[in-house]
């Protein structure tokens, strides 16, 4: 009954959205969130479920968002007549056949192989997406208009909002079936044949096939996503299938964390917002974007919903409450640790000219501010670092076995 | 009747011969125990049976079909399920999906993307059932990776049976246990096998020669003898080549 | 056409070296380690930037001396401090880890050095024509680039082949555990290496950041080449990756020299489609056109048929 | 979903209703709000450098023409809004529809082609979807020719001369040099690589037939390591110059690997200056980098335009005076939002069709009414550091101008078939 509460939730959410913000910008981010939410469980499925680390998943979201656009021509131009809620469908298609394709090949083995040829084919089909202009639309890339198709239920999709409903719906649907298809023999398997490939051909599956419908499974969510995609800019260039938007759904799965299903969605979020908000306030947002990448490597290896998870025990026990006040004693000089290092970044950046840090406002030209930062940034390191003893205490407390042979969930 | 018959198997790993035209039938229903010194080539031939490594010449067959130099899960898929010296679970999954996805195929569910695991109430009721019997019933939602070693091991039985095979091939199955885990070990392999063929590796003579109704000698690639335990026992080659140092080597030395 | 040939096979050839000094620190790391470092080109960036800086302070030659070290040394930082940790997540985890390291190495650099292009020289010394042939002037500076390369081909050849360490490195190669068990510090031997790797990547950018511009997208360029040559010439093996390297250098310099295409074959095929068909993008296709892209290609095709490369024995 | 949908609607009609009205309240008391411009380009990444700099010279002109001059439209301040696009397409939409939400009505943006073509059609059909709501899409450096062609709109107006109208200049140019007897064409890998090819064949042959053209070659864009497999086709080919398009890195290594090899031809290209280009080039590319652009360049043709110039040098140490035309489009649309006393973008369009307007550097500028496209007199520059008054990435090498052509010579047809919006 949980698990039926967190669906009804989750939609609720969706489409609560747009009454809680509602500007055009909102709307838009929104929008935003919903394409990423599904590319990113696609890529999940293939890296957190199936093990298959790939360098080159745009080419399914942007072959499936460019037949998207193309279809929407064909809609324009009563080439063919039918609504354009269904235009995501003809992404995923193309995903699919696309993935079909490529993984005859390429899911062979997983690891170094794979990863090796997707980033090949990543690379060739984004070479060939400028070469072969007539479909691509070389960079310019190819643009329609969404609002030619039969109105649905007397929706037309003039607005972005519209669009933002039909997404949702979207996400909903393929969030329910992404969710469904773990739970399926072939969903599992793909567990199986990441954890062990070898063991689960000696019970019967090959790890391969096993490997080749989670691909192409992916690619389908994928191409729904580019769909939605399609639907929500009204036109797709190349960029959308080469390595940075490949890349950029690799950072959005690891960071939310692969190994849950929430996880991504987590990161769709997170990135989504980085990108379309911390974007305006500093040049360097990329540069944070990587320091953040590399710091969850390195520390958060499940990502940020590994982190919410490792609460589940203190949750269970009821002791989550005694964690909060040595979270606030560790986490405030952290974070002012960080933001005097952030502060100190954006202080290099704009050397010469005084810049608004927060409610502060900083000069690279004042030794004061300088001795001030570091002032601050010794304090809080040293109070952070003092602080640790106590939060691993807490944190021990509240994770304690009560049966010492009971293993929980690491 | 035999299930399962080698003929004239080789295998050779660049020049080096490792199975010589090895001859071996298996009945239906038998305890089979494949026994020799180190470096025999005892697990490389249970690779070969099991479709792990591909034969350089001769034939196996399973239930009259030949199954040389077929890939593994179609050899799993006739009812020829094996368990693996070096624990070789899904250490992700938890104890119970372990089992389960062993039963899955048997099960005619497959590939399949429209059953939801769920719903498959008769099969999770195997598979609870299955896990009490190997002990596990307890550590059920436990990830495998992180159960005790002898638990670890008795989970590689259990998905090796989970398929309800007819012949189970088992390496080594008690190899590192201590003596009270061997024990129980024994008595769950007698359990689960009951009304099944096993074949099996074992160093250990006191389990061999408790366990099996026949044993085969496996020396340099070559079967010298393949006989009851009585006589194999009594068989002066088989003194010669093994048995002499076996009392040394039956504290469980492992294979190479 | 005899001038094109020459100065093509020269032009490979200097490509193709130092797209072998690259992949060979990338071969080392990998062999000994097990991951293929997607940050390995970043460091060759890092390499001509150092060298840029100090260039500008104390000439070319200071550059070419001291940032290799920088760069080794921050390799061997990276490999202690940060990939160690993440070793225990499996190589996955790893692998992304480098391609993070990628990204933010290329942040770092436009944070430090800015997004422009660098004004970053070959030394005078150097600058003169080796010698001119049909009408076309070699620069010194390149037969310096083909000089370094070889030297450090040779070099690494003897230290691995003749020098104790690169017995041992060898081994650990091939026998990590027992290399483990026989008292030498593998984790010490994984440090070096990966400095050595890193710091071979270095030399590279010193030497090619003159020649190849030097860029924020220096690394992107050449970086997933890297990983094609290493694939190809098969995981772990230095002679496959010299091999590889050369012949990647040499195809993408007789690919763009060549002028033959899909016209050329349709002809030879009696073929003739209208500027207006469909597929008219295809049909007016061209070698040079695509030179760059056919190692991915070539990448694609050999990981299908023969996914231990050339030389390789390992998978994975 | 059909209850929903008119809710929907019913709320935003009544949101924009209420919006309206206090709009107009407040318009009527505080006259003196702000005129708030987008300017959406790469701030980050890797044009990072070219935006930043586009972005202080709109930013210089709007201080120092206006808002230290009392303001516009009777004292309001001019406010740039940047807006952080990454060069990408994608994120372009997201800034648009940021700027939209934030009542942004008109729009500067000049890099990449790519860019603002999606930015063109997409303001298009907002137009079309938002009646009242109008955006205006001033731009001020993209060159693709089909913008005031094929897919010309009343929404837009390019302030730089398009490729072919350069490429014409370009021509008349080489034309006028016998010494040119082959040509070699290289160029990236698509529309604006392909324009400069296809047009400078064309015209080539019109001008010169005598002109042979030995090579025509096509590489991908940002995938080429070392140009020196190139250039050796150039050496081969015997060719007496090199016309190119390309830009960034690509320009300046094929640059680099053609003086590299010794071969001493002219390149004829568009974008070889600034933005550390010049700098990299240095002693090197001198007398041998010839572009077309649409600044004067050196010497500076008023002494206006040299304190304008300076003074912005002494602001931003760092950065040149790099598109003039910034300030140009700056002030013609202020000219017009003037004339129809007006910040409408509607009114503005009207007003600034067939604007005549002469600017600091003293040249007449047409901004020609059937296709949005400015008319404006084009000038080559060659790559030197002789005489050069003002000098570009402070490396004492710089443009010195070698060739004009006035406004009028520059004009060629265009096949626009304006769809205006009644009103």
């Amino acid at each position: 009954m949980g698990k039926f509460a967190a669906w009804v939730g989750y939609l609720i959410v969706l489409l609560g959205l747009p009454q809680l913000f509602d500007s055009v910008l909102a709307i838009t981010i929104f929008n935003q969130m919903a394409i990423a939410i599904v590319f990113a469980l696609s890529y999940n499925m293939l890296l957190g479920q199936g093990g298959m680390l790939s360098f080159g998943h745009a080419v399914y979201f942007g072959l499936g968002g460019f037949m998207a656009v193309h279809a929407l021509i064909m809609i324009e131009f009563e080439t063919v007549y039918f609504s354009i809620t269904l235009i995501p469908l003809v992404g995923g298609l193309i995903g699919l056949i696309a993935a079909v394709f490529v993984g005859s090949f390429s899911t062979h083995k997983a690891g170094t192989v794979f990863a090796m040829i997707s980033l090949g084919i990543g690379e060739l089909v984004a070479a060939s997406s400028l070469i072969f202009v007539s479909f691509f639309g070389g960079e310019a890339g190819v643009s329609a208009d969404r609002t030619f198709g039969p109105p649905f239920f007397g929706v037309e999709f003039f607005q972005d909002v519209e669009i933002y409903y039909l997404s949702a719906g979207w996400v909903f649907v393929s969030t329910v079936f992404m969710y469904l298809f773990t739970q399926t023999p072939a969903g599992r398997m793909a567990n199986a044949v990441r954890d062990n490939p070898e063991r689960a051909e000696f019970i019967g599956y090959s790890a391969r096939r096993v490997r080749f419908i989670s691909f192409c499974t992916s690619g389908f969510f994928a191409g729904v996503a580019g769909g939605l995609f399609a639907l929500n800019y009204e036109f797709i260039t190349e960029e959308n299938l080469n390595a940075v938007t490949s890349g950029r759904v690799l950072l959005m799965a690891y960071i939310g964390g692969l190994g849950y299903f929430i996880g991504p969605i987590i990161g769709a979020v997170v990135l989504t917002l980085m990108n379309s908000l911390l974007s305006n306030y500093t040049e360097l947002w990329m540069l944070y974007l990587g320091m953040m990448f590399v710091l969850t490597v390195l520390f958060l290896p499940r990502g940020f919903a590994g982190f919410i998870m490792m609460h589940q025990t203190a949750w269970l026990r009821g002791k989550l409450s005694s964690l909060f006040l040595p979270y606030l004693i560790t986490g405030t000089p952290a974070i002012m640790f960080g933001g005097s290092i952030l502060a100190a970044i954006e202080m290099l950046h704009h050397e010469g000219e005084p810049f608004g840090f927060l409610f502060l406002t900083l000069d690279s030209g004042n030794t004061l501010h300088w001795l001030a930062l570091a002032a601050v940034g010794a304090a809080s390191y040293f109070a952070c670092r003092r602080s640790l003893g106590q939060l691993n205490v807490a944190w021990e407390e509240a994770n304690r076995m009560d049966n010492p042979t009971e293993g929980g969930p690491g | 009747m035999s299930i399962l018959s080698l003929h004239n198997v080789s295998k050779s790993f660049g020049k080096t011969e490792i199975i010589r035209g090895v001859n071996l039938d298996i009945q239906a229903g038998e305890r089979h125990a494949i026994i020799g010194p180190n470096g025999a080539g005892k697990s490389t031939l249970f690779h070969l049976i099991s479709g792990k490594y591909q034969l350089s010449s001769g034939r196996i067959t399973f239930r009259d079909q030949e199954i040389q130099n077929r890939p593994p899960y179609e050899i799993a898929r006739l009812g020829l399920a094996r368990s693996f010296q070096v624990t070789n679970i899904f250490p992700r999954l938890s104890v119970f999906e372990n089992v389960r996805c062993g039963m899955l195929w048997q099960q005619g569910l497959g590939y399949s993307f429209r059953h939801l695991l769920g719903r498959q109430t008769e099969l999770n009721a195997r598979a609870i059932h299955l896990l009490e019997e190997i002990n596990l019933a307890d550590r059920a939602d436990f990830p495998a990776g992180e159960l005790a070693y002898a638990q670890q091991r008795a989970l590689e039985l259990g998905v090796a049976i989970a398929s309800g095979a007819d012949l189970i091939m088992l390496d080594e199955p008690v190899a590192g246990m201590s003596l009270s885990e061997a024990e129980a070990a024994v008595s769950l392999i007698r359990k689960i096998t009951k009304g099944k063929t096993l074949v099996m590796v074992e160093h250990d003579m006191n389990i061999v020669f408790d366990i099996a109704d026949r044993i085969s000698v496996l020396v340099y690639g070559e079967i010298i003898a393949s006989d009851s335990p009585q006589a194999v026992r009594a068989n002066p080659k088989v003194q010669e080549a093994y048995l002499g140092e076996a009392a040394l080597a039956a504290a469980g030395d492992n294979d190479a | 056409m005899l001038e094109v040939f020459v100065f093509s096979t020269l032009n490979g050839l200097v490509t193709g070296l130092l797209l072998f000094m690259l992949a060979s620190g990338l071969t080392l790391i990998f062999s000994m380690m097990g991951v293929l470092n997607f940050a390995h080109a970043s460091f060759y960036m890092l390499g001509a930037y150092f060298a840029y800086s100090i260039s500008l302070k104390l000439g070319f030659w200071a550059g070419l001396l001291v940032a290799p070290i920088l760069v080794g040394t921050f390799g061997a930082l990276v490999e202690r401090y940060a990939l160690r940790r993440v070793h225990a997540h499996g190589h996955v985890a790893e692998l992304v880890f480098t391609f993070g390291l990628a990204f933010l190495i290329e942040e770092a650099v436009q944070f430090f050095w800015g997004a422009d292009t660098k004004n970053y020289q070959s030394p005078d010394l150097l600058d003169f024509p080796l010698f001119t042939l049909f009408g076309q002037e070699f620069s010194a500076y390149r037969g310096f680039m083909i000089t370094i390369s070889v030297g450090i081909f040779l070099a690494l050849y003897y230290v691995l082949t003749r020098s104790r360490i690169g017995i041992i490195i060898q081994a650990a190669i091939t026998h990590p555990h027992t290399v483990a068990s026989l008292g030498h510090n593998v984790p010490l031997i994984f440090m070096a290496v990966f400095g050595v790797g890193t710091g071979l990547a270095g030399v590279a950018g010193v030497i090619a950041g003159p020649v190849l511009t030097t860029f924020p997208g220096m690394a992107v360029v050449l970086g997933s080449i890297v990983f094609v040559i290493v694939v190809i010439g098969g995981l772990g093996s230095l002679g496959g990756a010299f091999v590889a390297s050369l012949m990647i250098g040499l195809l993408q310099s007789y690919a763009i020299a060549s002028n033959l295409g899909m016209p050329d074959l349709l002809n030879w095929l009696g073929l003739e489609f209208s500027r207006d068909h469909p597929l008219n993008d295809l049909w007016t296709l061209t070698l040079p056109q695509i030179a760059p892209v056919l190692p991915f290609l070539l990448l694609v095709l050999v990981l299908i048929f023969r996914p231990t490369g050339l030389a390789g024995k390992r998978e994975e | 979903m059909k209850r929903l949908h008119r809710s929907i609607t019913f709320r935003i009609t009544l949101r924009s209703l209420l919006a309206s009205l206090v709009l107009s309240f407040f318009g009527s008391i505080s006259a003196q709000e702000p005129v708030r411009i987008a300017f959406i380009d790469p701030l980050s990444g890797t044009f990072a450098s070219i935006g930043t700099s586009g972005l202080k010279q709109l930013q210089y002109a709007a201080d120092e023409l206006f808002n230290s001059k009392g303001g516009i439209l009777g004292g309001r301040m001019i406010e740039i809004v940047p807006l952080d696009n990454k060069q990408s397409p994608t994120d372009t939409q997201i800034q648009f529809r940021r700027a939209v939400s934030e009542g942004l009505r008109i729009i500067f943006q000049g890099n990449s082609s790519a860019v603002a073509n999606t930015l063109n059609s997409t303001i298009s059909r907002h137009n079309r979807r938002n009646p009242g709501q109008e955006i205006l899409q001033i731009n001020y450096s993209a060159v693709d020719p089909i913008l005031t062609n094929e897919q010309c709109s009343f929404w837009h107006f390019r302030f730089d001369a398009h490729a072919v109208m350069k490429l014409n200049v370009l021509t008349d140019y080489i034309a006028m040099n016998p010494e040119i007897k082959k040509i070699y064409i290289i160029g990236q890998d698509y529309s604006f690589g392909q324009v400069v090819s296809d047009t400078s064949i064309e015209l080539l042959r019109e001008k010169r037939p005598d002109i042979e053209i030995v090579g025509n070659e096509f590489h991908p864009i940002g995938q080429v390591k070392d140009f020196t497999p190139y250039v050796t086709k150039i050496v081969s080919s015997d060719a007496d110059a090199v016309i190119t398009g390309n830009f960034g890195a690509d320009m300046v290594s094929l640059a680099r690997s053609i003086i590299d090899s010794g071969l001493d031809i002219p390149i004829y290209t568009f974008y070889a200056a600034y933005d550390g280009i010049t700098a990299t080039l240095g002693a090197d590319g001198v007398d041998k980098i010839y572009l077309v652009h649409n600044d004067a360049g050196n010497p500076l043709p008023s002494e206006e335009r040299l304190a304008y110039t300076r003074n912005f040098k002494r602001l931003n140490p760092n950065n040149d005076m790099t598109q003039f035309r910034i300030t140009n489009a700056l002030q013609m649309l202020v000219q017009a939002m003037e004339a129809s006393q007006s910040t409408d973008p509607y009114d503005i369009a009207l007003a600034l069709e067939d604007m005549r307007f002469t600017n600091m550097s003293g040249e007449e500028l047409w901004m020609r009414g059937e296709d949005h496209q400015i008319i404006q007199p084009l000038h080559i520059s060659v790559h030197t550091d002789q005489n050069i008054v003002v000098d570009a990435d402070n490396s004492g090498f710089g443009l010195y101008r070698d060739f004009s052509v006035p406004g009028d010579e520059t004009v060629v047809d265009h096949s626009c078939r304006m769809r205006r919006p009644r009103r």
